[in-house]
């Protein structure tokens, strides 16, 4: 079977390191290959990584409250260079405060990403979901 | 640049041109003059002064509850900050800037407050006092009752420094270390210390005018299995470097790591290495707090949880009789707090404080232990430290980092060599796994493979990452070690 | 009838003709069959055993949470029960009878119950089980997963105790003294103490015939600054009375008092008291574990600030590690709570019993001290207790009480001399402001006055009676010492 | 001025006696000529005690949740016992659980109460009303 190369990062200004830490590491257990750009990646940094390994995934991390603002235009930039059909995962706490998570998610999902996630999500939660959606 | 920087105080006069500069990266830079900005001072009323509060709660020996909270839009954060004084009873107040401000990208900030007032909802982590300006924050400061303090994570902070001071504020949280490798993945700790020189410096002036301001070193670092002598050798170099610059009212802090004895020890040998190291300096007129940190990391996502955790911070604060600790809050796990969650943490908190006030932590051999653990590790980083700087602090700070000497587990900042793995030990005092460069000795080191060979052994594992990612997990899941189920 | 009543063990087949009459009681009397009960008991899956439950914790060095919890109607109990047992993750159950139950008024309670069913909400503190009979209970005890304990506060528990212990509950709270001298007014201590005879012959019956029915003395007795020393007595004397009785499995209780000094060494005092004075009957076949109840007084009607002592008391319970926790809610000054917010005061506790499991309150001097006072006192109450008994100390209780050498204080019985006053001391910990006739010496004395003599000093007042009614109110309003303000 | 009669005592199966004490205390302090019966009061003994003691107000405490069903006919056993104008007062934990204190206090006002107080009076609370009431 063929390897997946997975794009990682927390997206703007954002710093939280940890759990990007943690998803690096279980995604390479699980069998990826994991291209990890750490904290304060911007939208520029994302599409160019993605387009240069080749991606089949994208997996943006916000954490800090800003990931509303920081996510647009993102799909937009990434049908520009030619890869807008790239899977796209978000996980994390993605707006500021707690907010009904059936809305967060789908003003996700309108900036474009395939799957949404809240606060809280292990790595055994969405893997599993992951390789389905890459045909693994 | 490293070769350039030194721990020497910055001269006032020289500073004047990089001053203009920097207020002129910002149209509110302009409301600041510096003379008008002392008489202001001169003019509030004593009991708003930060730093004067936290003397005479040293002196009592009581702990003060300051929570965290900022918003984007000036009247909801006026309102918040009301609310915590009135209906959480803070005995300090805070304002957390948003992360833009943070990574000085004002236009950004800008955007997220207008959008912020536009849908009546606080699109911003925090309130951007640079693009609010000191008038309006100003307004902020006379509406309280309480001291109230600057709190960021702000790798080059000179243009919030001078405006948040000029209107008024009394504290101000950060420094050169602890506001850039936690904060930061880019910025030259050269650069960062000297632009933390700079804020100290404008401190310092406000001193010499007879103007008290608080400065507090960011404690907590990156809030996860921080070891106490990593965050105190950053506080105790902290210290000096602001100390250098003319500072005297310094608050240390330290991250609730949650064995008790452990942060106990810490919080008590925070003030001993302070003071040998000032003193070392020969430096004799400067106050040292203490402020301790309910813990950083990743919490609970149920309430009733959170309130035990919030309470046992509060408790080992108590007891470990830290001048002040930061409280968190119910909601910390669902996103930034409500004001009502953070009121209920600062009431939770100074039940057990008020509770607590006249009891304190039992002297006992295994806590003197622990403080010899955490003065001998300390002292062999920081000695090393000013040995790379050939007897300069801020060359030092530099070099140390640059040689792993100092290292924050999970620090995103390329300028930290990232080689520590701390774990916690059977009693849940956190411990290293891995010690990469820091300079322990071979006593030192069995020390810490002791203490993980008997988790291991009552965990019938050998130590290994999985234990750091079990411990990760550990608070959120309901416990403090991260044992295998 | 003090000339009656001995310590010595019920003669089993002389108990039947009372046996009998207690059963005819109330019609549900006659659903008690003792030999099926039996047999019931041992098909019970072991797990479902209290005492069983609490030898393992006690190994494991883990303390369990255990909620109060009681509603009139059947299915609305099981329904809280199974609640505060999947979503507040109780380790062990209670069952809360209701007041009328408790001063054998069957015919109240009748009406509450159905009065209850029809309003739709509990008009009962409690489940009244007696009018619920063996049939209804047992579907109780079986739809539960953990093992569950009948907790009241009743003089004369025979009826109860018959109809519980034949449902397949495993363990029952009460004592001779403990449910009457703060649950009555004037049940003569002579008579209780032989009802309760009765109840432990029968518990010693279960046991004869390899049944373990785990025993608990009421510890915190009237819940207000009741020192340690006095509850400590009474628990030794019950814990005697019931061993007497054939009963091989008693938990101890204490009510937290709020120093956690204090608090740690009543706990580890009262295993060590109870297995002197049991050693000193020849008796060495009873298992001791102990129980630590959350602060009993009068709470904080804030919930936040509820949660703060709630944590407070699970704390010194892990740090003491008593073998279980009960545990209030922030609901405990508004009234009965909910069951949301009772599984929220279970999961807070659980969280810190969790986070502390490995941590043990530091040996020290001060701890070593506050044993050594609690030791003392009470075994000079003890002592005068049996020599008052001549040996005999059922008798002695008796007599005691009479005399005036064991003194509840706030107890409602004219059996109770009224005439000890607590206070707390400058640490918070309580001492006798009065000691009335508790046979202190000199030495004993002369400590609590100077104790309370430096709290005084500290407080400009002399200690009087306005000190114990500020003490009174003083966790209410958010602090432990009721200092003037 | 002459001294007022006060009855006091905790109503029905109820034992707290802690809040009694200080009542009866704090009552004394501030002049009153109080018969304290304690906790497990009958309805009996308050009217009892009220006509021997020519009372002029009986203060009802009920702290265990009971009241409702323990205070049932309490007045018309005062006004069957001639005393059916005196002043009567309640508080403490009135009902199971926490209710609207509005209806509380309603309902207890329709059982036959003056006044009715809610948990955690503190005595300088209702003493200057009970001392007008009193006309003192
Ligand atoms: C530790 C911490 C910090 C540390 C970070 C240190 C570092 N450099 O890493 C410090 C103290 C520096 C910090 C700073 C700040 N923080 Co912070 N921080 C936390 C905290 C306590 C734990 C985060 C953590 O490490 N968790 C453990 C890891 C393993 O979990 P994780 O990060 O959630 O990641 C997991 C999942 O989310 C998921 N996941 C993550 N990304 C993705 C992506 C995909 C595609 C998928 C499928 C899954 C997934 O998988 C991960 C592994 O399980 C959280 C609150 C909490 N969780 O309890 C707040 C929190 C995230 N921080 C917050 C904030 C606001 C800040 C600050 C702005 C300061 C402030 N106002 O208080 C600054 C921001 C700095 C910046 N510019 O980013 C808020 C965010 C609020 C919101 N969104 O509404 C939180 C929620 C706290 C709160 N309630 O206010 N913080
Ligand atoms: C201590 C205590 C006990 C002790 C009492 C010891 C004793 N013999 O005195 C013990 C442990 C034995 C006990 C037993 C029980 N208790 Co209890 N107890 C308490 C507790 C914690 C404090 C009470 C107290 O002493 N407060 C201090 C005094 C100074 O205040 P106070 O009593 O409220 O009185 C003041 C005011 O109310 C007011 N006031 C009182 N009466 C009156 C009358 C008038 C006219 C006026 C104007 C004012 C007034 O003035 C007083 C002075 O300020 C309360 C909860 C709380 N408050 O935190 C529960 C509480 C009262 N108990 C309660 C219950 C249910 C019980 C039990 C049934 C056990 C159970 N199910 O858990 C038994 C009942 C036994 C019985 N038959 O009565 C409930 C009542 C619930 C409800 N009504 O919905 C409470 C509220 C706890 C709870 N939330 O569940 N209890």
């Amino acid at each position: 079977m063929e390897t997946k190369t997975l794009v990682l990062g927390v997206i703007g200004s954002d710093v939280h390191a940890v759990g990007n830490k943690i998803l690096e590491i279980s995604l390479k257990e699980a069998g990826f290959n994991v291209v990890n750009l750490g904290v304060l990646v911007s939208q520029k940094e994302f599409v160019e990584a993605a387009v240069e390994t080749s991606a089949d995934a994208i997996m943006v991390s916000s954490l800090y409250g800003h990931g509303e603002i920081d996510v647009r235009g993102l799909r937009e930039a990434l049908i520009e260079a030619g890869i807008g059909d790239i899977l796209m995962y978000i996980g994390g706490y993605l707006v500021v405060g707690s907010q009904e998570w059936s809305e967060v998610e789908a003003k996700f999902r309108n900036l474009g990403f395939d799957r949404v996630y809240p606060p809280s999500t292990l790595p055994e939660d969405f893997i599993p979901t992951l390789k389905e959606d890459l045909g693994m | 640049m490293a070769e350039q920087i030194t721990h020497d105080r910055l001269d006032w006069d020289e500073l004047q041109a990089e001053r203009t500069e920097v207020l002129a990266s910002w149209p509110t830079g302009r409301e600041v003059d510096l003379d008008e900005a002392v008489e202001y001072h001169r003019k509030m009323p004593l009991e708003l002064n930060f730093g004067k509060r936290l003397l005479q709660a040293k002196e009592e020996g009581h702990t003060l509850a300051q929570p965290r909270a900022g918003v984007a839009d000036l009247n909801s954060h006026r309102e918040l900050l009301l609310f915590l004084q009135n209906e959480g009873g803070a005995d300090l107040l805070p304002t957390t800037i948003d992360s833009y401000t943070r990574q000085n990208r004002y236009e950004e900030a800008e955007k997220g407050l207008a959008e912020s007032v536009r849908e009546g909802r606080s699109l911003l982590n925090g309130f951007p006092a640079v693009n609010h300006g000191v008038a309006n924050c100003r307004s902020l400061v006379e509406a309280l009752s309480v001291p109230v303090q600057v709190r960021h994570g702000t790798p080059d902070a000179r243009l919030l420094a001078e405006i948040t001071l000029a209107a008024g504020f009394t504290a101000y949280e950060g420094g050169g270390i602890s506001y850039n490798i936690p904060y930061a993945k880019r910025v030259p700790l050269e650069k960062s210390l000297r632009d933390w020189q700079y804020v100290d410096r404008l401190v310092g002036y406000y001193e010499e005018q007879g103007i008290t301001i608080n400065r507090e070193p960011f404690g907590p670092l990156t809030g996860t299995l921080v070891s106490p002598c990593i965050s105190h050798s950053v506080a105790v170099i902290e210290a000096v470097l602001a100390a250098k610059q003319g500072v005297k009212n310094i608050t240390l802090g330290y991250g609730q790591c949650g064995n008790i004895t452990q942060d106990v020890a810490a919080l008590q040998t925070l003030t001993i290495l302070a003071e040998e190291y000032l003193q070392a300096e020969n430096i004799d007129d400067v106050e040292i707090t203490t402020v301790f940190h309910q813990w950083m990391g990743g919490f609970p996502a149920d309430e009733a949880k959170a309130f035990g955790v919030i309470s046992l911070g509060g408790i080992t604060a108590a007891l470990g009789k830290a001048t002040k600790v930061i409280v968190k809050t119910t909601h910390e796990a669902l996103g930034i707090p409500t004001k009502e969650a953070n009121a209920q943490g600062i009431r939770a908190t100074k039940q057990v404080l008020n509770m607590l006030q006249d009891q304190v932590y039992p002297e006992n051999p295994n806590l003197a232990e622990e403080r010899e653990i955490i003065l001998q590790e300390t002292r062999l980083i920081l000695d090393r430290t000013l040995e790379l700087g050939e007897g300069d602090w801020a060359k030092g700070a530099v070099r140390a980092f640059a040689a792993g000497v100092i290292d924050i587990p999970f620090a995103p900042s390329s300028q930290n060599a990232g080689r520590t793995m701390p774990a916690r030990d059977n009693q849940g005092a956190v411990r290293f796994l891995s010690w990469g460069n820091l300079p322990f000795t071979k006593e030192i080191q069995d020390f810490h493979r002791a203490k993980l060979a008997e988790r291991g052994q009552a965990e019938k594992r050998s130590p290994n990452f999985q234990m750091v990612i079990d411990d990760i997990y550990a608070i959120g899941q309901g416990r403090l070690i991260g044992r295998p189920r």
